[in-house]
């Protein structure tokens, strides 16, 4: 238990430290690309984390559909506009926007964090079926299955969004 | 008793007001012209049948036993609310009956001669309606049984005599005096309503709530002395408005812009004395506040000695006589200020007839002169207008107390009523009264042979186209005159003092109006001192003689000597020069009072308070929301992530305060 | 539908039938509007014949309108609200036919807002339900608010939103006062209701009561407009058509009067009475302050507004000092006030028409080219000032007696209103009316046609009746003024009683009224 | 453990209205397809679709939660609420979409149907929001709501103002739902369960509480309530006008019904200071609004702020709401809510009726001068929306607010009354500047909207005594001119419903206030 | 064993940077990258919370989340694709046609 144990806060601190840092890497990089790599490095820890937390599904889902599906649509918007340096403008705040912003979200954080800080509780033990296919599958279509249905309509919706939006002129 | 006719009285001039309001409006557009002949004889007919029922219903009461000689009229209840009943009433007794005599009597005459003396005017058809509607009000003001419907007439004179003032529109300083005179009566008119309000204040804790003249005579127990002397004051003070004394008399010399019968009329034999008569209506209650009393008799005096020295100085025909009004009207409120009501009454009763003559007489003079007015560039006209000057003799000397006109027993009555009758208040006072009556007396006779002699002695000073068409006036105008002159002769005898043989008629019949039966109170203030004849014969002769030097010396100064005259004008220049300017009261009022409170309205009050205050305020606040607005639409830059931020800083605020 | 339905709804129906006329004949559209005003008048002729004696309300018509609040369609008169309800009556076809000709654009829908307001003034003399009420009340804000906005002179617009935004700020307060009152109501019996007449029951405590009558008062005073709240009416006056001036001076300003009477007041008699001597203060304060600012305006129709603020200064004292004098006095100069100044804003009107300005200095002399004008000019002048003979006195006179039997200072101070009015008034004539005919714009101007004294001779009739003979008017309204000062003697009485306070001053004098009364 | 729903019948009856919208929308969408060259007249059949959608749901009404929500496992609550409010965005999307045809063509944009579509799926979002009695389900909801508002927001897309407001609306609308997503993590953590009457029962914790604050901001934002109202004036502005109609009011409606469920759901119940939070917020809110709207000359801004002041007088009623429990706070909130649909989408449709070629001639103090004389129904109708909307009598408007302040005073919260009382105030000056301009100013003769945007050398030709008829000649034809009777028939509608719900007394079939209200109470009466 | 307050806060901090990526950079395209790692950050606490309280519902929720998550992937790309062709940037601090 203890090796799990210690193994899994390896695991946490070097995902988590890895999340952590792609995603500053993400927020301060100048280049769009770079950033947009960052991310995935960021969503990749995430997987990893998922993996940790015994969520095998989610794993999966989250290297194919963000990993994979988003950032790949990202990367390519950014190729399709062709955006490179384009924060070489000032900005209507400059390096105040960033320190006010950091301190604001500071004073968020700090408040949030430290009642996170409060949780306490262990993994509980869970059977073999927790996190996978089979597991989260019967739980999304029995309990959960109007809201899959939902989410249905929504993507149909969001089809029709996008092409409203950027379909070419009739 | 009831009497069903009373009505008629004022009824019939104020239907003689509706038809020649009706033909003056109906013809006051352009190139429209009123009928002479109706509108005459509807004016004329008006008063004279006021005045024929009043004489009826004088002799009626005349028949009735004294101390009963009341005769009434209800007509109508006009405001009722509550406890408060004011009825249309008419109510005849001794006083008013006397009243009512004069004045139809006088106003008809004065309408007939109007009929010659408005002949040329476009607009006569409207000066009859105004004339008209001043007979109905001064009716209404006499026959009144309450306060209230007193009032209405008392208002009702204000107000013709502001139309009347300010004829002539087309002057601004005719319409001018027209204003002054109703905001001058105005300020007497809240001290009349004051006194109402006290009366029925005082009358409702009695009990007895009511501002009938009768009910407040029955409940005199209710006034304290402090607020009978509040009532009495305050409507003195109505009294001073209307009557033209001190402090509010300005107006009356102005008021002469009006046409000359008005003067005669209005400001000289009837309205302006309405104050003495609503003292002596309310006698009873003066009775109870000699204090009152006695400021009536000192303002009576002190107006008497100061407007008769004004007139001195004054150059305008009328002028003169309006001061002699002013003079004239102390003499009466000494009278009934001293409680001798029936003197006071008696002196009204006199002077009507004599200064309307006189003012008739001066407007006989400036009909044939054309307007002129100054009496320095007339003279002579003894020759051209004989009736005019013999009549304007009469009354001159009537005024001026030489028996055995009428003025004669009506002054000397006042005087030695002064003299004889002991003050509570104030014992010095009836000897001081006495003097100013005296220099009074030798001042009005002064000034007005002054008049006659600068006006009908010597030489005509004019152009010679006006004495060409100088003459003497038609006989519309000249039938008045003989009659009111005649009428100066006799009217004194109705009032022969007892001393001089005679029964004091007058006194006789008026006394029961004013006397509150069983009222100590009153009685104490009536009774007599006893005096005896000879201080009375010696009194009379002091009176007599002024009156006889004040002539002497107007004879020397402007028909023997006139140089005199001018050289005493050029070393009392100062003198001259305050008496003319009336003491400067016109300009201490607009210096003390028009012109600051003017000034605060507009400048203050209305520009800065109103304007900057007020508005200002209002005006901030909705600045200061727009402002607000401005504040909140820097913040909303357009900037996604300011908005952002803004979401930020909720979260942030929410957090912290929330948990 | 009942007569006080017919009255209150007939000029909307006539609104309508105007809606639906054809555009372009502003002829017809007159008439219409004229012919809807007259019969409006003539069905409140009927409600002022077949108005009987005795107290309470009559012709009481009560419908459950939203029942889940408790608000009811309640209407009713009593002789508080007749007269008023017949002035309005009277005066809607004297300000239609007196915009003849001085509106020539938009004539129909001027006349639509004329019959709306119409429909929004009557409604709030007869409401009886506080939530009908203030529906009517704010009703009666819109077409006036067109009226003055789209019709009125250069300053228009700011005159306009002072007008609605200060209304606005008083009624809102009114709003959430009347919501307190009937939630304390409903607290106390269980019933939810708007009635006035269950609400003049309610107790609420002083402390609470001070805010609600405070809020009620404001709304009111704002209205009326008692100093120094006033500030939007000169403007609102002086930049309204002459059909609007004359019913914001006639009728909408008795509103506020109106409210204090049948609502303030009687819903919260202790805390009037508390607060009495401010609410002597004011009106006083404005008498005198009205008419010193009217004696100094240049402009002949922002002189009349401020002689309102005087006028209503005595009609506001009258009520305050609540008694039966001063409170059928406050009634009657209302009337008077609205025949009067009416009739002055007319007369304005007129000649605005005439030579298109209202500077007191463009004229002069007006008597001899305008003679019959100027003759109407001085009578309404004279009613005005309150001159004995004319309404005007009957009112004045009965509320300062009335004011002197309660606040004798105040009433001094008030009379001396009686002074400045002739001041400014007089000097105003004079300046229009007399003096040298020396300006060749006025040498030519037409005298009064027939169509204008047709507004005005109705005017000048009732001034002349109402002078000589009140006491139909009067009788009307004493049941109704002792019904309403029997409700708050009671009420004040039963909080002495409760308090065991020493009986005031103004109460003894009451007392003797009421045996005074007896005696006769 | 888990519950197995049945689909069966009953369970599709429940879901029937959403599907029926839904379906509409892929109708719409085949429609358009199959129709080639043909105009497919997609407002009716929106219309049609939305209508049989509010016949299905009302037959739900006062009928008793049945097996089939249980079998949901709570997700879906078909009570009288959802009842009344679906019928409110169901009306409100009819007469905002029955305006977008017409705009649309105007505005020489295509895509009619998708246009439709897009709305029905928000609807059908909205539907689910209302009904929602699970947080998950009410998030699914909101994003199925947001994005295709987002869409429609930019469906303009050669503007740019059409887009950036679509960015903006994103950026915020996204980073509110991950603060939302985030709340219902939080409160799925501390006590396993997302269903809302459980919730009730919950045990509290600091977790807890900062999850459902969390959610709460997300409601705020979607209500428009200050601080979290930053993005409603530039989205409104921004959207095409019909959108903006549609997002102000059925959106305004779904995030208000959805907050009220929650609120008294298991907001309330929990020992944070709700009532004052609410209140605080509802006063900042209406101070916000009222003043930021005070100042605007573009007619869509000025009531986008409008808006965002209505949200705060509405909050009053929740702010009571959550201090007192009683449910009176509820019911106003609901009847404004009604009132504050028609007369928004009423105001709004006079605006897209108003604005020369699609959202030109905006800035109401110029551009609207005197334009009541050429249209006065619209400037009758206009003026009645702004006077409702100022909360005068006789209009809904005013009944709205009488009885929010009412449940306020009722919940003794008297110092936020007097708070939106002088808002109140201070929203009948902009109002009324829209009615100054429209019948108070001169009529302009030259439009200068339509000038500036010629080019420069065409507009000083212009300058001469031809300009009149140059600019009747270059000028596109107002809607109002051409194909309108649709958008003229909605203002209609809003008219009379803003003033029946201001006065109206039952007659016969024709519900009065009285019986709205009733109606409102049953709907809140769900909630106990 | 990481407790569940590390895991949370975890997840916190991520959610915050994305914040502050959010409120700072005005390149379009890594705003809204930040949007996506915020969402993923609430997706980490789910699987977080499933896993200590052994109910799989919180990965199901992370499902839905991630299919909303790439539907608005797909909105704010067009969104900004749209706006590219207007505006030739996706610089968000040149967006203020509208605002006071």
């Amino acid at each position: 238990m203890t090796k799990r144990g210690a193994l899994e806060r390896v695991l946490f601190y070097l995902f988590g430290g890895l999340a952590v840092l792609s995603s500053l890497s993400m927020v301060t990089r100048r280049n769009p690309l770079g950033s947009a790599l960052s991310l995935v490095v960021a969503f990749l820890s995430l997987a990893a984390l998922y993996a940790v937390l015994k969520a095998h599904l989610l794993f999966a889902i989250q290297l194919w559909v963000y990993a994979g599906a988003v950032m790949v649509l990202v990367l390519f918007v950014i190729m399709l506009l062709n955006l490179r340096e384009s924060e070489s403008r000032p900005q209507p705040l400059g390096f105040g926007r960033f320190a006010i912003a950091t301190v604001a979200v500071a004073g968020v954080g700090w408040k949030a964090l430290s009642v996170f800080a409060e949780q306490t509780g262990d993994a509980v033990t869970v059977d073999d079926s927790f996190g996978t296919v089979a597991g989260v599958g019967e739980v999304l279509f029995t309990r959960w299955v109007l809201q899959f249905e939902v989410v249905s309509i929504l993507l149909l919706a969001v089809i029709v969004a996008v092409v409203v939006l950027v379909k070419r002129r009739a | 008793m009831e009497s069903g006719l009373l009505w008629l009285i004022p009824a019939a001039p104020l239907a003689a007001f509706v038809v020649n309001g009706s033909v003056s409006l109906a013809t006051s557009r352009p190139g429209r012209h009123a009928p002479h002949g109706l509108v005459h004889a509807v004016a004329c007919l008006g008063p004279g049948i006021a005045f024929l029922v009043s004489v009826w219903t004088f002799w009626q009461l005349h028949g009735m036993p004294e101390g009963s000689r009341v005769l009434t009229q209800h007509v109508y209840e006009w405001i009722s609310s509550g406890s408060l009943q004011i009825d249309v009433a008419f109510r005849i007794d001794p006083l008013s009956g006397l009243m009512l005599l004069f004045v139809t009597g006088v106003g008809t005459l004065i309408h007939i001669y109007s009929t010659s003396y408005m002949h040329e005017e476009r607009g006569f058809a409207r000066y009859f309606t105004y004339l008209n509607l001043f007979m109905f009000a001064m009716l209404i003001l006499v026959l009144a049984d309450s306060l209230p419907l007193l009032f209405v007439g008392w208002e009702g004179v204000g107000l013709c005599s502001y139309l009347l003032i300010g004829y002539w529109y087309d002057d601004p300083e005719k319409a001018s005096a027209g204003k002054k005179a109703f905001v001058f009566n105005r300020i007497g008119d809240f001290g009349v309503l004051l006194a109402m309000f006290l009366i029925f204040w005082t009358l409702s804790r009695a009990g007895a709530p009511s501002l009938r003249f009768e009910d407040i005579r029955a409940h005199l127990d209710a006034f304290s002395p402090g607020v009978a002397t509040a009532v009495c004051l305050l409507l003195f003070l109505g009294a001073t408005g209307k009557s033209a004394q001190i402090p509010l008399f300005v107006w009356l010399p102005d008021a002469m812009a009006g046409p000359t019968p008005v003067s005669a009329l209005i400001h000289a034999a009837t309205m302006v004395t309405a104050g003495v008569y609503l003292v002596a209506r309310l006698g009873f209650l003066y009775a109870l506040a000699p204090m009152a009393l006695s400021i009536v008799a000192l303002v009576g005096a002190t107006t008497a000695v100061v407007a008769a020295s004004i007139g001195v100085a004054q150059n305008d025909f009328k002028k003169v006589l309006a001061y002699s009004t002013v003079s004239q009207l102390g003499y009466m409120f000494v009278g009934v200020g001293v409680g001798a009501y029936g003197a006071g009454i008696f002196h009204v009763f006199t002077h009507a007839f004599f200064k309307a003559c006189l003012f008739l007489g001066s407007g006989s003079v400036i009909h044939a002169l054309h307007g002129e007015q100054d009496i320095r560039n007339m003279g002579g006209l003894r020759k051209v207008m004989p009736v005019t000057f013999w009549t304007f003799l009469i009354a001159t000397l009537a005024l001026a107390g030489i028996p055995p006109l009428a003025g004669f027993f009506s002054k000397d009555a006042i005087l030695w009523e002064a003299l004889s009758r002991p003050n509570v208040v104030w014992p010095w006072l009836p000897k001081l009264l006495w003097a100013m009556l005296l220099l009074g007396a030798f001042l009005t006779a002064f000034y007005m042979w002054r008049l006659v002699a600068l006006a009908f002695f010597g030489t005509f000073r004019g152009t010679k186209e006006k004495l060409h068409h100088a003459h003497e006036s038609p006989w519309p105008m000249a039938m008045p005159l003989v009659v009111l002159a005649a009428c100066s002769v006799i009217v004194g005898f109705f009032g022969v003092p007892g001393f001089l043989g005679g029964s004091n008629a007058i006194d006789h019949w008026l006394e029961p109006a004013f006397v509150a039966e069983g009222h100590t109170a009153v009685a104490a203030v009536a009774e007599h001192a006893a005096h005896s004849a000879a201080a009375e014969w010696g009194a009379t002769g002091v009176a007599m003689l002024m009156g006889l030097l004040g002539i002497g010396l107007g004879h020397l100064l402007y028909v023997r000597r006139p140089e005199l005259a001018t050289q005493l004008a050029a070393r009392f220049s100062g003198l001259r020069r305050v008496l003319a300017a009336k003491y400067y009261v016109d300009e201490a009022y607009d210096a003390v009072v028009v012109r600051p409170v003017r000034m605060l309205s507009d400048r203050v009050l209305w520009r800065i308070f109103d304007v900057r205050i007020i508005d200002g305020i209002v005006n901030l606040l909705g600045g200061l929301t727009k402002a607000f607005s401005y504040v909140f639409r820097f913040f909303q830059s357009g900037y996604v992530q300011t908005y952002v931020f803004v979401v930020v800083l909720g979260v942030l605020v929410l957090l912290w305060r929330v948990k | 539908m009942g007569l006080l339905s017919s009255i209150v709804f007939l000029p909307t129906v006539f609104a309508l039938a105007l809606l639906l006329m054809p555009r372009g004949n502003d002829r017809a559209v007159r008439v219409l509007a004229l012919v809807g005003m007259l019969v409006d008048f003539a069905a409140a002729l009927v409600l002022l014949a077949r108005f009987g004696t005795g107290s309470g309300m009559q012709f009481v018509e009560r419908v459950p309108w939203i029942e889940h609040f408790g608000i009811e369609y309640h209407l009713g008169v009593d002789g508080i609200s007749l007269w008023l309800v017949v002035l309005t009556g009277f005066i809607a076809p004297l300000a239609v036919l007196g915009s003849w000709k001085g509106i020539s654009e938009r004539v129909r829908e001027f006349h639509v807002l004329l019959l709306l307001l119409q429909t929004g003034m009557m409604g709030v003399f007869m409401s009886l339900d506080l939530f009908l009420f203030y529906i009517f009340w704010e009703i009666t804000l819109i077409p006036m608010y067109f009226l003055v906005g789209i019709w009125g002179h250069e300053r228009r617009l700011y005159a306009a939103i002072k007008f609605f935004v200060y209304t606005m700020a008083g009624s809102l307060l009114m709003l959430v006062a009347i919501l307190a009152l009937v939630l304390q109501h409903q607290q106390q019996t269980g019933e939810y209701t708007f009635n006035v007449l269950r609400l003049y029951e309610t107790h609420v405590p002083q402390s609470q009561a001070l805010w609600y009558f405070g809020a009620f008062a404001v709304a009111f005073a704002i209205k009326v407009p008692m100093w120094p709240l006033h500030t939007w009416l000169p403007d609102a006056h002086v930049e309204a058509p002459t059909a609007g001036s004359v019913i914001l001076a006639a009728i909408l300003l008795k509103m506020g009067c109106y409210g204090f009477l049948r609502f303030a007041i009687p819903l919260f008699p202790e805390a009037a009475m508390a607060i009495l001597p401010v609410l002597f203060i004011l009106p006083v304060v404005g008498i005198v302050y009205g008419a010193l600012v009217a004696m100094v305006q240049p402009d002949l129709k922002k002189l009349v507004a401020y002689s309102s603020v005087s006028h209503l200064g005595f009609v506001m004292l009258g009520l305050f000092a609540f008694n039966r004098q001063g409170l059928e006095g406050a009634l009657y100069q209302m009337i008077n006030h609205g025949l009067s100044t009416g009739a002055l804003f007319l007369m304005v009107g007129m000649l605005y028409e005439r030579r298109h300005t209202r500077q007191i200095a463009a004229f002069g002399g007006l008597a001899q080219s305008m003679p019959v004008y100027s003759t109407v000019f001085v009578i309404v002048m004279l009613s005005s000032i309150g001159l004995p003979g004319l309404n005007g006195f009957v009112g004045e006179f009965l509320i300062l007696l009335g004011a002197f039997h309660e606040a004798r200072p105040y009433a001094i101070v008030a009379t001396t209103g009686v002074i400045l009015g002739a001041v400014y008034m007089l000097w105003a004539t004079q300046r229009v009316l007399f003096g040298k005919l020396d300006k060749d714009e006025n040498r030519n101007l037409p005298d009064l046609g027939r169509r204008e004294l047709a507004v005005l001779v109705p005017l000048v009739v009732m001034i002349l009746v109402m002078g000589v003979y009140p006491k139909p008017f009067l009788s009307r309204m004493h049941d109704a003024v002792g019904d309403l000062m029997a409700h708050v003697e009671s009420r004040v009485e039963n909080q002495r009683r409760a308090d065991l306070a020493p009986p005031a001053p103004w109460d003894v004098a009451r007392q003797v009224d009421a045996t005074g009364k007896g005696a006769r | 453990m888990i519950t197995v729903p049945a689909w069966n019948s009953e369970v599709w009856m429940l879901l029937a209205p959403m599907v029926v919208v839904c379906l509409t929308a892929v109708l719409q969408l085949t429609l358009d397809l199959m129709a080639g060259e043909r105009r497919v007249p997609s407002a009716w059949i929106s219309i049609g679709g939305l209508a049989i959608a509010g016949v299905l749901v009302l037959g739900r009404w006062e009928a008793p939660l049945g097996q089939a929500e249980r079998a949901l496992g709570g997700a879906i609550r078909i009570d009288n609420l959802t009842v009344f409010l679906t019928v409110l965005i169901l009306g409100g999307a009819a007469l905002a979409l029955a305006t977008a045809d017409g705009y649309l063509d105007q505005a020489k944009r295509g895509q009619r149907p998708e246009f439709h579509a897009l709305a029905l799926f928000a609807v059908t979002g909205m539907m689910l929001l209302v009904a929602a009695g699970e947080l998950m389900t009410l998030f699914l909801a909101l994003e199925l709501l947001s994005f295709p508002t987002y869409v429609l927001c930019a469906f303009r897309r050669d503007q740019l103002k059409s887009s950036e407001s679509a960015l903006k609306y994103f950026v915020l609308g996204s980073f509110a739902s991950s603060i939302f997503l985030y709340g219902v993590a939080l409160i799925w953590g501390s006590t396993g369960t997302t269903v809302i009457s459980s919730l009730a029962a919950a045990p509290e914790s600091s977790l807890l509480h900062l999850g459902t604050l969390l959610l709460v901001v997300g409601f705020l934002f979607k209500i428009g309530a200050a601080p979290f109202h930053m993005w409603v004036p530039d989205v409104y502005e921004g959207a095409p006008t019909p959108v903006t109609a549609f997002m102000a009011t059925t959106v305004k409606v779904a995030a208000f019904g959805a907050f009220i469920r929650v609120l008294v759901g298991f907001v309330v119940t929990q020992s944070m200071p709700t009532a004052t939070a609410l209140a605080v917020i509802a006063g900042l809110t209406m101070i916000v609004g009222n003043l930021s709207a005070l100042t605007q000359d573009n007619i869509k801004r000025m009531l986008a702020f409008s808006s965002v002041a209505h949200a705060g007088y509405m909050l009053v009623g929740l702010a009571a709401v959550a201090r007192s429990g009683w449910d009176t706070g509820a019911v106003a909130v609901l009847y404004y809510l009604a009132a504050y649909v028609f007369m928004n989408i009423g105001a709004f449709t006079v605006v897209t009726l108003l604005s020369r070629s699609a959202e030109g001639e905006l800035q109401f103090d110029r551009d609207w001068s005197g334009s009541a004389r050429r249209y006065p129904f619209l400037g009758i109708a206009m003026t009645i929306f702004m006077l409702g909307l100022g909360g005068i009598p006789p209009t809904a408007g005013f009944f709205g607010k009488y009885s929010l302040f009412k449940a306020a005073i009722d919940a003794g919260m008297m110092p936020l009354v007097l708070v939106a009382i002088l808002n109140s105030l201070v929203s009948v000056y902009y109002y009324l500047r829209v009615v100054v301009a429209m019948y108070m100013r001169t009529e302009r003769t030259v439009i200068p909207g339509v000038l500036e945007s010629l080019a420069p050398a065409r507009a000083h030709v212009l300058q001469g005594p031809g300009a009149m008829a140059a600019e009747e000649m270059v000028a596109p034809p107002r809607m109002a001119d051409g194909r309108a009777w649709m958008a003229n028939a909605v203002v209609a509608i809003c008219l009379f419903a803003t003033l029946w719900l201001g006065i109206g007394a039952n007659l016969g079939a024709l519900p009065g206030v009285s019986r709205v209200i009733d109606w409102a109470e049953l709907a809140a009466s769900a909630l106990r | 064993m990481v407790g569940l307050n590390e895991w949370l806060i975890l997840s916190g901090i991520l959610f915050l940077i994305g914040a502050v990526g959010v409120l700072t950079r005005s390149n379009g395209l890594i705003l809204f990258m930040s949007l996506e790692l915020m969402l993923n950050a609430v997706n980490l606490s789910f699987v977080a919370f499933s896993r200590f309280t052994g109910r799989m519902d919180g990965q199901v929720f992370v499902f839905l989340v991630t299919a909303v998550a790439a539907s608005e992937a797909a909105i704010g790309l067009a969104i900004f694709v749209n706006l590219f062709r207007l505006q030739k940037s996706v610089d968000v601090d040149q967006l203020n046609s509208m605002g006071d």
